[in-house]
Formats: C-alpha cells, structure tokens, sequence
C-alpha cells in the first residue's frame, strides 16, 4: 500500500498548491474541495474513520459551500503588490517544513494515552473509544468546541453577513432533494446511534444533516424567513444550553463538573448527543445562509 | 488484488486535477471536483472491502449524499447578485 | 480462496475501475465542456455501479449492500442533476433550445 | 519507508506551503484557505505520531484532538469568510 | 457546587440568553458580571487562605482527563478579570454602544463580552494544553465580534486581521500541542518540564510561545494590533488591550513557571522582544497623532515589559521576577481598561481624539481626565500605585542578579512611557490662561465613574499591594 500512500501524498500536495497559487477563484476553490476528498482518504488509511467521516460531513457539503460563496462574492484576485519577499519566504518556509518532518518523524510518543482509555473505557458507558474520549474523558474540550462554534454563529449575526437569496434551479431538483433530503436525515440518525459503538457521533451526524438541509436551500425548497431564521438561531444556541445544563447537573449528582452518575452514563451521553446534532445542523446552515443585513438608508 | 485496485481509483481520482487545474471554465473546474468525488466513493468502497472495515462504507455513504451540495452551491449562486 | 463470488466480484471491480479511469481520461482528452459532461454522467455512474456490486459480491453481508446500494443511487442522482444544472446553466436560453 | 513516515512527509509540506502563503499573500480568501490548509497539515502530522504501525491502530485521544479542531476550524472559517465578505460589500459603499 | 464550575459555566449560560432575548440582554450581562465578580473574590479568599486547589474535572484524572488548577495566580488573574469586567459593564450598561453595525443590535456587545468572560476565566482555571487552544479560539472569536462591532470599514479590516493573525497563532499552538503529544504523549500541564527535558519537546515549547507571541501581540508580532485596539469602541478597547491580550501573556508566565524556564534560548527570545516591544511601542507613541493609537501603542510597549520579566523568570518558584509579572499584568489590566474608557469619554466630550487637539478653551478638564493622569501614573509605575510594586519587584529582583543591562532597559522604558504619556496628561490637565473663564465642565457620566473606579483600583492595589502578594504565594503546590 505503499505506491497508494506516496500517490494520496503527492496529490495532496498537488491540490494544496493549486488551492493556494491558482488566479482562478473557482479553480483555487475546487482543488480546496478536492483537498477535503482526498485527506479524508488519508484520514482513513490512518486509521481515523471518525475523523474521516467529520472531514467527509464538513469537506463535502458546508466547506466547499461557503468557500464557493465567498468566491462568488469577493470578486477577482486583485493583482500581487510585490513579489520580492516570495523566494526567501518559500525557503524559509521550506526549510521550517523539512525541520518539522525531521521532528515529527523522529518522535515517538509513548503509550501513555492508549493503555489509559482502554481502561477507563468499560466504565465510560460507550465503546466508541473516539466517543468516550469527546464525550466523557475529556467532554469539557467538547463543551468548549460548541461554544466556539455559537460564538460563530454570534459574530456572523452581528455582520449581518448577506442573506442568501437561492435562486430557482428548476424542477429537475426536485427529484434529487426529494431522495437526498430524507436520505441525509436517515443517515444523520444513523450515525449519532452508531456513534456510541462504532464511529460517527453528533458532529458528524449533524454535519450531514446540515448538508442535506443546505441542498433543500440552494434547491430552494426550504422556508428561508425571518421567522425561521430566528428558530434556527434558538437552536443553534441550545445545544451548549442542553450541554451547560448536563455539565451543572451531573455536579450536583456526583459532585463533579461533567461527571456523569454510574451506570447512567449512555444516557447523559446520547441525550447531550442527540441535542448537539440538531444544533449543529442549525449552527451550519445558519453559517452558510447568514442573517439579514439591515439597510441603513 | 484489491490493494492495486484501490491504487487505480485512486488514480483515477487524480486524473481529474489537471482539467481541474486547466480549465478553461468554471463549470469545468466543478465538474472535475464531482468527478473527483465519485473517484473517491470508489476508491473508499475498495479500501473498505480490503480492510474489511464497513466504517468505511458509512464514509463513502456520506460523500456521497452531500456530493451534489458544492455542485448545486455553484450553479445557485452563480446568477447574477441582484 | 478462489470462490466464484470473489472471483466474480474481482471481476466486476476490476471493469469498474477501468470504466473510472476511461471517465477520467475522457474527461481530460474531449474537446469541450458538453461532451465531458456527457463522459461524466455515463462513465461515472457505470464504473461505481460496477464497483459496488463487485464489493457487494466479496462482502457477501446484507448489511453492506444497502450502504453501496444507496452510494450508487445517490451518486447517479446527484452527478444527472448537476451535470443538467452546470449545462443549463451554461447553454444559453436554459438548455431547452 | 512506512506510510506515517509518508503523511508526516506531506503533513510538514501542507504546513511548509500554507505558512509560505500566509506570508506572502495578502488576498483575503487565499489566506483564509491558507490557514485551513495549515490545520489540515497539523491534523495530518498529529495523526500520523497517533498511529501505532504495529497494530494498525490510532490512538483516540489524538483522533478527539483533531475532531475537535475539525469543528473549531469550521467556526472561525466562516466568521473569517463572514467578515471578509463584509469588507467587500463595505468597500462597494 | 464549586466557585470553579460556575465561574465558567454562568457566563456562558448568560450569553446564551443575552444572544437568545436582546430585550433581556443588558440586565443579564450586569447580573452575570456582578455574579462573576462575586465568585471570583469568594474563589480568591478561599485560596488565599487554604492554599491551591485542584480538581479533575469528570472525575477523570489527568492526564486523560482535564484538570482545573484553582491557585493563587489563576485567582488573581480571575479578579482581575472581573474587576475590569464590572468596570466595563457599567460604563456599557449607562450608555450603550452605537448602532454603527447597523444591524440594530445595540445589545450584542454582551453576548461576545459575556462569552469572552467564560472564555478567559476557563482559560485561567484550565491544567491542559489542548484545553487552553479550544479556550484561546473562543476568546478570539469573541475578541473578535467585539471589535468589529463599532461596524466601520476600518474595524472590519482591523477584525479580520485580527482573526486570521489570531488563527494563525492559535494554529501554531496547535502545532507545538500536536508536537508535545508526539514527544511525551500527552498535554496535560504537568508534561511542560518533560518537554523542557528533550530536542523536540523544546521545539514544542517554542512553537507554543510562537502562538502565544501573536496572541500577545509581542514585537515583533504585533502587526495585527495598534488597529484592531484603535479601530474598536473604547469599551471593546479596554477589554481587549486590558484583558484579552493578558490572557496569551498569563499562560506564557504559566508554563515558565512550570519549567519552561529551563529552556534559555527561549527565555531569552522572549526577554530581547519584549524590550523590542518597549521601544518600539514607546517610539510609536511618542509619534502617535491619535489618542486612541498611543494607548493602543502603549499596550504594545507594556506586553513587552511583561514579557521582558516572564523571560527573565529564573522558573525558580520563590523568585521575585514572576510575581512582579503577575502584578505588572495586574496594574497594567486596571490602568489600561481605565485610560481606554477615559479615551472614549474625551472623546466623547471633544468630538474627536486628535491629541494636538486636547486642550481647549472652553472645555475644563472633567473626571476622565483625572483618570486617565491616575491610570499613566499607575502605568509609568510612579509610586503609590500597582505599577509602581509590579516595577520595584522586577528591579529589585534584578539587581539581585546583578543583571544590569536589563536595569538599564526597564529604566529607559519607565522613562519612554513617562515621556508619551506626559504628551496627554500635561495638554489634559493644563489650567489657566489655557481655560477660558466661562469654560464648561463636561457632564458626569457612567463611563466616568467607571474609568475613575478603576484607576482608583490600580492606585489603591499599590497600596494594599500586599493582598496579591500573599494570594501568589497560594501559586502551585
């Protein structure tokens, strides 16, 4: 597997340059897209499929979306200022590569991380080791993420970012979102139940769900009013609730922040689950379609 | 016997960057991301059937419901602003 | 061992991927956008379809045929619908002339 | 040659091509996809030193790491795409 | 239920119902600041006199798990957060931002100041590396959203390079976390002096400070800053140059004590930029034309200061230096919060910030005046005040070592910041022939209670200096 290995390698490489030195917004975009493919692939031969679901979720429906949208609406590469800083900055850089390839490769953590979880992990409630990790040994990480990304979805309110207004694309959607929609909603619920025994969990789930509501609005099929903007943003904001919640009231069973009562502790884990799915597909969604940006005049 | 045919979807899957990298549209440009996509179902659903790993199968599954996503994301927002 | 299924489905992979990569030297070599498109549509659905039912074939479980099954459908669905879309979106008057 | 040794090659050169950029480039959007490009190679390289070639298994609590930094990423993209598309419009004005 | 865990769940949980109902989100964010303020002195006391505390959170021990380290730095940090926190509050909730985002939201301030609130007090409490990268992405993201909400094309620009330069270092951590798990296995804190110990774990470390320089804003990584802390409001000013920019510079004085002090060359990087910082921050605000620009330049010299005694730390836990950078923080976080919301007030008053312009006829000196003197008093470190305790530490801890060269440069900056402060104060506060006899005074407002509170704060910490002293002895078990 080798030869396969070298080649992901190099078309890895191949995609980032692109990504990054083509004029071309659209190509400059799509070689990002086909990055997010291709390093879920890597992802897998690294033996990671959780992590290779997320980056599929995130790389296939929303990243390429929003970066695709932001082409659209910045407009063309202005021509470079200068170009006289780009050689010694190209060896540098390079230099600063080799040096973290040489270190990286020459470390060997020791096991100190695996011998650990395989203990803990009978009294974690799940067997998802990825699952027990994010949503026990070190849920306060995870609370933590999904504030950052309600953070995001404040500071995007404040811009006012331009509303998304989808433009018809005919009834030859209306085929696609009807198969895919339901498809992608099956396949969210899926992968939140499998989650606590196989990989997949809430993000990945509402990642896909969150995909398969973006295709119902670029297809435009789905209700895009104020009023449903502003049930988004509710539950967008309620995952962290649901999860500030969990974590007060475990302390005060247990007496410890996070601490999830014994033999309960595959309950706690799907309830804060289940509700940070749909709160992630609302926080995605709301991401890409944006709020409405008030005219001053 | 499945190794190498892994290799070879994903080799097919690179194929596609040079008419993504060349051109000359737009539309171009996107389509060989989808048919990188589909590139990369293939080459997972073969990485899944060597390894026996059926994770795998719910990886490929994901691309490809959300594959069309970018692709419909191009065409929606390409008209005109106003 | 060399079983009929696993031959079978070597088989079945093996034109699959040989149909991916005609897909994607086609899409490379044809002259303009419409006729990719049309290697796209084709080639592509055929050459997963083919893959999937090899893979089924060396997994042999009912619970891996549903997941290829949809990847194949959803797939050919999305790659017509986009492929329509991008070609309307390019031909002038909708497609439709 | 092993195939970490591989992604730890390709890690370091993500990271060596994206902080190449970030210096060099001022566009909004290219550092934008430049900094995603940086994360990919730290999830990359912290991948691969989490994977154990002898048992073919990778440890979990790198694997929440990068999950983590999946969704963190996501968030501070789009404000980052958010705000870039606002000095645009601004600009307009 | 623990200080520890409210303090870091309450501000949240109060951003998220500031975010939820706008109509509620002013009487939120002021009960939720007092409520913080309150628990962090509660927290402060109890540590000061049972010593440090520490708790795995989940009952899972480090290094699997994350542990929440509750000691006398972590707490006087906490109430230095709050007492800024509260000073800000009152000044916002008397008068309201403008609308200039033009998106109608003249309450957003509360749900990003309350969310950078739980960000900084988990960022405080927290014993983990990769915790404190997750905690330092919300604070950016927040410190963010504040400054972009005056909403003018200036700050837009200053916010997304403030983003992506945040990004970047925040990535950079990531990248030394990534590497001291590849070294040691693991991020709790405690792994720091194994990193210290090998090649690559001191390339970890060096990483790590890396992120935290950008974050800090330390010379020669300050670019993105001067703009984003002049371009914002000066209520999301003072928070972000008093308290945002503190938060990089805690867990740098952090992991030195930890034992990345062991690494020399590091220290003395951070030791060389941070007098780089003090001249070259001094040298812009001595040039500065702008009001807003030379507090802004400022903060930049007195990162440098602080950086200057973090690399100067010996890692020795009874030593000198590191508590005089923790009070230095500490008078520098009051001092700067007070002379931002001063800045806004005169500016407010005069209808411009143009310093050649600050002494007018008609307009007497007010109380924001007189707080922004007390405030350059504190920060040019003249006694009675913080500044004045934070500086004689660090002096007096190096000429124990006799390093004299470092003397020489904390002296030359004490007289730099004296010299760029001096341009504001003696134009503010000449009297006079200067003064017209029918001049006005400017009307009282909240913003002046707030900066005078907290120039009285960093005045009279100089005098009850002993109380954090006593708290810092609490630090580490």
């Amino acid at each position: 597997m080798i030869a396969f290995d070298l080649a992901l390698a190099a078309g890895i490489l191949l995609c980032a340059v692109s990504a990054l030195t083509r004029r071309d917004r659209t190509a400059s975009v799509a070689a990002f897209m086909v990055l997010g493919l291709l390093v879920a692939l890597s992802w897998v031969r690294l033996a990671a499929p959780d992590v290779a679901l997320a980056e599929a979720a995130i790389g296939a429906g929303l990243t390429g979306a929003l970066f695709l949208r932001a082409a659209r609406r910045l407009g063309p590469l202005r021509p470079a200022a200068g170009r006289t800083l780009a050689v010694p900055a190209a060896l540098v850089a390079s230099g600063l590569g080799g040096g973290l390839a040489w270190v990286f490769a020459s470390a060997s953590p020791p096991a100190i991380y695996a011998p650990l979880v395989a203990a803990s992990l009978p009294e974690s409630g799940v067997s998802n080791p990825v699952t027990a990790v994010l949503l026990n040994f070190r849920a306060w990480d995870t609370l933590l993420e999904i504030a950052v990304l309600v953070v995001a979805l404040l500071v995007a309110n404040l811009l006012g970012s331009r509303r998304l207004v989808p433009v018809s694309l005919g009834e030859m959607t209306l085929p696609f979102a009807r198969i895919v929609a339901p498809i992608s909603i099956l396949l969210a619920g899926h992968l939140l139940w499998q989650g606590s025994s196989a990989p997949g969990g809430a993000f990945q789930a509402g990642a896909v769900l969150a995909g398969g509501l973006l295709a119902l609005v670029l297809a435009g099929l789905a209700p895009t009013g104020t009023l449903v903007v502003r049930g988004a943003l509710i539950a967008g904001l309620s995952g962290l609730a649901v999860f500030l919640i969990a974590a007060l009231g475990s302390e005060a069973l247990t007496g410890s922040l996070l601490g999830y009562p014994n033999r309960a502790e595959k309950v706690w884990i799907v309830a804060i689950e289940a509700a940070l799915t749909l709160s992630i597909a609302a926080t995605l969604c709301l991401l890409f379609t944006g709020f409405e940006k008030r005219k001053t005049s | 016997m499945l190794d190498f045919l892994a290799f070879v979807a994903l080799l097919a899957t690179l194929a596609a960057l040079p008419r993504l990298v060349v051109g000359p549209s737009a539309a171009d440009r996107i389509i060989a991301a989808q048919l990188a996509g589909t590139g990369t179902v293939a080459t997972l659903i073969l990485l899944g059937a060597a390894t026996g790993t059926s994770a795998l199968h719910d990886v490929a599954l994901v691309f490809a419901a959300l594959a069309a996503v970018s692709g419909l994301a191009f065409v929606a927002l390409r008209s005109p602003r106003r | 061992m060399t079983t009929l299924p696993s031959v079978l489905g070597t088989g079945l992979i093996a034109a699959g991927v040989g149909f991916l990569a005609v897909a994607a030297i086609g899409f490379w070599r044809l002259p303009d956008l419409l006729s990719r498109l049309h290697v796209l549509t084709k080639a592509d659905t055929a050459g997963l379809s083919l893959v999937a039912l090899g893979a089924a074939c060396l997994t042999g479980t009912p619970a891996s045929i549903l997941p290829l099954g949809l990847c194949v459908l959803l797939t050919a669905i999305s790659g017509a619908t986009v492929g329509h879309l991008v070609a309307r979106s390019v031909t002038p008057r909708g497609g439709r002339s | 040659m092993t195939s970490d040794l591989v992604y730890h090659v390709a890690g370091a050169g993500l990271l060596a091509i994206a902080l190449w950029r970030l210096a060099t480039c001022r566009d909004t959007l290219r550092r934008i996809t430049a900094l995603n490009v940086l994360a990919i190679g730290i999830a990359m390289v912290l991948l691969a030193s989490g994977h154990d070639p002898a048992t073919g298994v990778t440890n979990p609590v790198p694997q929440a790491f990068v999950l983590t930094g999946i969704v963190v990423l996501v968030a501070v993209t789009a404000a980052l795409l958010a705000l870039a598309e606002r000095l645009e419009g601004s600009s307009d004005e | 239920m623990n200080e520890t865990s409210l303090l870091v769940s309450l501000p949240l949980i109060a951003a998220l119902v500031a975010a939820a109902w706008p109509r509620a989100a002013t009487i939120t964010g002021v009960i939720a600041t007092l409520g913080n303020a309150g628990l962090a002195v509660v927290l402060a006391i109890r540590i000061g006199q049972g010593g440090a505390e520490a708790e795995a959170l989940g009952g899972w021990a480090a290094p699997l798990g994350i542990g929440f380290a509750a000691d006398g730095l972590a707490a006087l940090m906490l109430v230095m957060t709050a007492l800024v926190g509260l000073g800000v509050s009152v000044q916002v909730a008397g008068a309201p931002l403008p609308d200039a985002g033009r998106t109608g939201q003249r309450t957003a301030f509360w749900p990003l100041w309350l969310a950078t609130l739980g960000a900084m007090n988990a960022l405080f409490l927290s014993a983990d590396l990769f915790n404190l990268y997750v905690t330092f992405e919300i604070l950016g993201l927040a410190a963010v959203g504040l400054t972009a909400l005056s909403g003018t094309r200036t700050a837009l620009r200053a916010a997304f390079d403030y983003l992506s330069a945040g990004l970047a270092g925040s990535l950079l951590l990531l990248l030394g976390v990534a590497l001291a798990y590849a070294t040691a296995g693991r991020v709790d804190l405690a792994v720091v002096p194994e990193l210290a110990g090998s090649h690559e774990g001191r390339v970890a470390l060096g990483l790590i400070f890396a992120g935290l320089a950008v974050k800090a804003a330390l010379f020669p990584l300050h670019f993105w800053m001067p703009a984003a802390h002049s371009s914002a409001a000066p209520e999301a000013s003072a928070l972000l140059s008093a308290l945002v920019v503190k938060a990089a510079i805690y867990v740098a004085l952090r992991l030195s004590i930890e034992g990345g002090a062991a690494v020399e060359l590091l220290r003395l990087v951070l030791a060389v930029a941070g007098a780089g910082a003090m001249l070259w921050g001094a040298w812009h605000a001595l040039r500065a034309d702008r009001l807003k620009l030379l507090v802004a330049h400022s903060t930049v010299a007195q990162v440098g200061l602080i950086a200057l005694a973090i690399g100067l730390t010996t890692g020795a836990r009874d030593g000198t230096i590191w508590r005089a950078a923790a009070l230095l923080m500490l008078s520098h976080a009051l001092a700067k919060a007070a002379m931002f919301l001063a800045v806004g007030r005169i500016t407010e008053e005069l209808g411009h910030d143009r310093i050649s312009g600050l002494n007018r006829e008609e307009l007497r000196p007010g109380a924001a005046e007189f707080a922004f003197a007390i405030a350059a008093i504190s920060l040019i470190g003249l006694p009675p005040t913080a500044g004045f305790v934070g500086k004689w530490l660090l002096l007096d801890g190096l000429i124990d070592r006799g390093a004299w060269p470092w003397v020489a440069l904390v002296l030359l900056g004490t007289v730099l910041s004296a010299a760029y402060l001096a341009r504001v104060v003696s134009r503010c506060l000449r009297g006079g022939p200067h003064v017209a006899p029918g001049a006005r005074r400017p009307a009282w407002r909240a913003g002046d209670a707030a900066a005078l509170g907290l120039a009285t704060a960093a005045l009279a910490l100089g005098l009850a200096s002993a109380l954090p002293l006593t708290l810092l002895d609490a630090t580490l078990t």
